[in-house]
């Protein structure tokens, strides 16, 4: 295999390297576990507060551990590049999240992120900690079905921390802190494309195979390749096919209220994600939705991936505030 | 004939051995209709599994011992999707052999145990494109191989077999279950790469038995 | 000539398209002007502070219009892509910059940027606004000699429009405003290497063809090529290679503290940005120099160019306390 | 023979069209050494002079108007290095034509302005791998042409020429001005940009005067 054009070292040590340098330059805001790998809130769990916690595979940063901090998360378990952390690292981050008043995991709807996190709940749960989880799964490029894995929770994931770590810091209980989060998770959509693959250090190659001409409508935050490949088109008609489906699965309607995000896949530039976000805001008020809210950058990547997802969350004044509250973490702060 | 602790410790190595061998194509099968981390993460397993056996003090007792080790390590290890379907796997296979020696009946056993952690876990049925269809042709070969009086050897080298050809049968299907699933008609044409990895430890199996 | 495979329309309308969305999504911190161009502070100028304007080619967000807001720029000009901005854009940004205290103007050392600055100093200068301007000039991949046009200005113009908007804000006057600025551009110093080239919307094709196994090491913020092209190396390698020269240069010597800043060039993963930043301060530990301030992201890019430059700045309590002062813009918030 | 002001807008409309045919070129000379948008500034810059000259309510009274005209469009539209040593030449070049006509020595004093103005900004002098290098051969065979009496139409093709053989001759250069001075030594054996679009606009001086 020849070696991968990245910045790294080694495949096998790159997710350690970089939680170490993480660490190192974000000393006020996080502390990095090294046995088993998490990151946590400097200072540690707030007493009397509800613990929040994510994970899911590395690739995606600053997705999650960029989400640690007051007002977010509590503390993120980072995986192998792509692929969902173990119980064994995840039961310890949510002890550490824990002060007593319980724990809400966040999932992204993901079989292996699902399972591990399943897992690791029971283990907690038998060291006394109680744990809540919620599933996310704002992914409209996929089907929904009793009978299908269900949709991939995507860029919605950081509405949900954002929302769900608003409330734990106003000292909802853990009952409340996990209903607004299936809130968020009732009222949130997101769809994606790529225009190039990523390429996964240890694979060596890029994710899918994509002739200088197409792209992949669909995606999710994984490599994988979309629900179809088209011709390429312009910013303004690819952004159409992302709102649209989002839009509609919303059932939006005149009038209603919306925090707009435009999420980069990683190696888009800002400027691009910017003429997406200029065209999804105005077929939004086309509809007479108000596009109350703004978010717009690369905050759940695919490594290198060229390429975006829109994502829309409805919003009510609940949600609105607890949006607006402050939030001081490495990718997020206001 | 019967299998002892000595064939677990085999089994479990060859495996290691092989899902090493087979990294690459295990990779390549899940980038075409997963995040091609499958041949990694089992590489990276089977690795500790071997590195927890060779630092072990005293000899496992039992073939339990030996599942139980490959349970834990791969559970803790593996991550993703693989690692709790085949961590449930040899969890619930390890507790179905606390015995010294498995006849052809034990070895049925030690099957349908890990099919069942397996389905327990991942809810997933015949069908649906994952390793699900390796192993349940695979319990049911050895089921009518041990019935029709197959030494446990054969008992596993029939399960191997229809690992095989499961795992083959899961080209034309349309995922519904797993990360393939989000591919709908596209994951059509494919293998699934946890059905050829469930294939390559099963055949490891029955090497060790011959 | 092929389309080229971004998020856009059409090259011709890509910044303008961008500005547009970057403005309906920052509304409580921008305002674009559209005739010409050019990005303002929500709210305009504060009376009697200092005003501070940038601006250069386009493809480097989120510089510089990402740095408009309150603690750093009152207006950003954006040229084309990768083309300095027009002295009749420059002015008027100028103009509306000031409120009465003068205006720095923050010019990174390219001749165009040099030249389309001060023919728009001389026309702000004429409309009766007291114009200053410094130079940046960091990059020491270039050699800096009387007979050449000297080092370019590329990430650590971000110190200086950060360092010089705080002192502005703190109501330092004109000249006191230009000589922090200049005690930045005197301490501070980067170099970048690139993994793979950038495609200019117009240009079509990428800024320079580099085989899978081979870097650029020296290069600037265009797209182009480096100083030298060198065998694709480790992270480690790399970051030595960078931060070595930038040390040596600055003449770092123990028990100095400094701002470490590893800057993504648009395409790399944030993954990637912290293991050279791990490296990089290990090497300045090793010299004994202190990191005490750190910024790790995509600040100043090249569209989608896959590659990093570390900068090191040296600190002293003033420039630290500046650095450390509020800043609310969409790229830097704290 | 003498050249008017309909030579003047002729010049600047053939400029426009050769511009815009070597877009491409240029843009590839400066990917080479510079950041690729050469062509692409002289395109835009250009191509708004042409709608300025269709916009004019009145045809333009002496050359020194449309050579002002396109001093300050190239300035508002190029950016850029070659923005403002486009303009402040033009600028120049106006200022030194104030007059109806021009005789040899008119276009002597043409492009002797235009250098002097491209000097006067970007400091350059000639071997340092810029348009000066182009200009200033330009200049000095279009003062022997006019002094041995050549008419002006003769006077501008022999100043095409001599910067044709200019820009040629920036190929082995090591840039010390501009953009490709980055590049140190690598910037020898390229054509410098800026001297290519030099050539084409005097090439278009000249055939505008045929
Ligand atoms: N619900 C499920 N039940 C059984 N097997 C499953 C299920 N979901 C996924 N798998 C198996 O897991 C394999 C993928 O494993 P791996 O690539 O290691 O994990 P991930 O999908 O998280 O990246 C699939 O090929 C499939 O055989
Ligand atoms: N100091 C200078 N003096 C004269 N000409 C220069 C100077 N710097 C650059 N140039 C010319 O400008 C050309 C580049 O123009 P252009 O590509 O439009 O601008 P930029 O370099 O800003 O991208 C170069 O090819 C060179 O001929
Ligand atoms: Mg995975
Ligand atoms: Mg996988
Ligand atoms: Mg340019
Ligand atoms: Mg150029």
């Amino acid at each position: 295999m020849a070696a991968v054009k990245k910045l790294i070292n080694d495949p096998q040590t790159v997710v350690a390297e970089s939680l170490e340098g993480f660490g190192a330059a974000h000393p006020d805001v996080v502390t990095i576990h090294s046995d088993p790998w998490f990151v946590a809130r400097a200072g540690g769990a707030s007493a009397g507060k509800v613990g929040l916690v994510s994970g899911g595979g590395s690739g995606h940063e600053p997705l999650h551990g960029g989400f640690v901090g007051v007002g977010m998360l509590d503390a993120a378990v980072p995986g192998a590049m792509f692929t969902s952390p173990t119980p064994d690292q995840i039961a310890p981050a949510i002890q550490a999240a824990d002060s007593g008043a319980g724990v809400l995991a966040i999932v992204k709807n993901y079989t292996g992120d699902v399972l591990n996190f399943e897992t690791a709940a029971e283990l907690a749960d038998a060291e006394g900690v109680t744990v809540r989880t919620v599933v996310v799964n704002d992914d409209v490029a996929v089907e929904d079905s009793l009978y299908t894995a269900g949709r991939r929770g995507v860029a919605g994931t950081v509405a949900v921390e954002k929302i769900a770590g608003a409330a734990a810091e106003r000292g909802y209980d853990l009952d409340a802190v996990a209903a607004v989060a299936e809130k968020v998770i009732a009222n949130v959509r997101s769809m994606g494309v790529a225009l190039t693959a990523c390429t996964v250090p240890h694979a060596g190659k890029p994710s899918f195979d994509l002739p200088d001409d197409e792209i992949e409508i669909g995606i999710g935050i994984h490599g994988e390749p979309g629900r179809r490949r088209i011709p390429l088109a312009g910013a303004d008609e690819i952004t159409e096919m992302l709102l649209t489906p989002v839009a509609d699965d919303l059932n939006l309607a005149g009038g209603e209220k919306v925090l707009l995000f435009v999420n980069g896949m990683g190696g888009t530039p800002a400027s691009e994600l910017y003429v997406v976000y200029r065209r999804a805001r105005a077929l939004l008020e086309e509809r007479g939705v108000e596009v109350t809210r703004s978010l717009v950058g690369n905050y759940v990547t695919s490594l290198e991936m060229q390429g975006a997802s829109v994502t829309v969350l409805r919003l009510d004044d609940e949600l609105t505030a607890l949006w607006d509250a402050p939030v001081h973490t490495t990718a997020l702060r206001w | 004939m019967t299998l002892d602790v000595a064939w677990a410790v085999d089994w479990v190595r060859r495996s290691a051995q092989t899902v090493i061998e087979h990294r690459d194509e295990l990779i390549e099968l899940d980038r075409q209709i997963g995040d091609g981390d499958h041949g990694e993460n089992m590489t990276r397993g089977f690795t500790a599994v071997v590195a927890k056996l060779d630092a072990l003090d005293a000899a496992p007792a039992d073939i339990g011992e030996v599942l139980k080790l490959v349970a834990t390590t791969l559970m803790s290890t593996v991550g993703g999707a693989a690692g709790p379907l085949y961590g449930t796997a040899y969890l619930r296979a390890a507790k179905a052999t606390g015995v010294p020696e498995l006849d052809s009946q034990g070895v049925v056993a030690l099957l349908e145990a890990a099919l069942e952690g397996i389905v327990a876990r991942g809810k997933a049925t015949t069908g649906e494109k994952t390793m699900v269809d390796a192993w349940t042709p695979a319990t049911e070969a050895a089921v009518a191989a041990a019935d029709s009086g197959a030494s446990p050897a054969d008992v596993l080298s029939a399960a191997a077999d229809a690992a095989h050809e499961g795992a083959e049968a899961t080209i034309p299907l349309v995922a519904t279950k797993g990360r393939a699933s989000y591919l709908g008609e596209r994951s059509a044409g494919h293998l699934d790469p946890g059905a050829r990895s469930t294939e390559l430890i099963l055949r490891a199996a029955a090497q060790a038995a011959e």
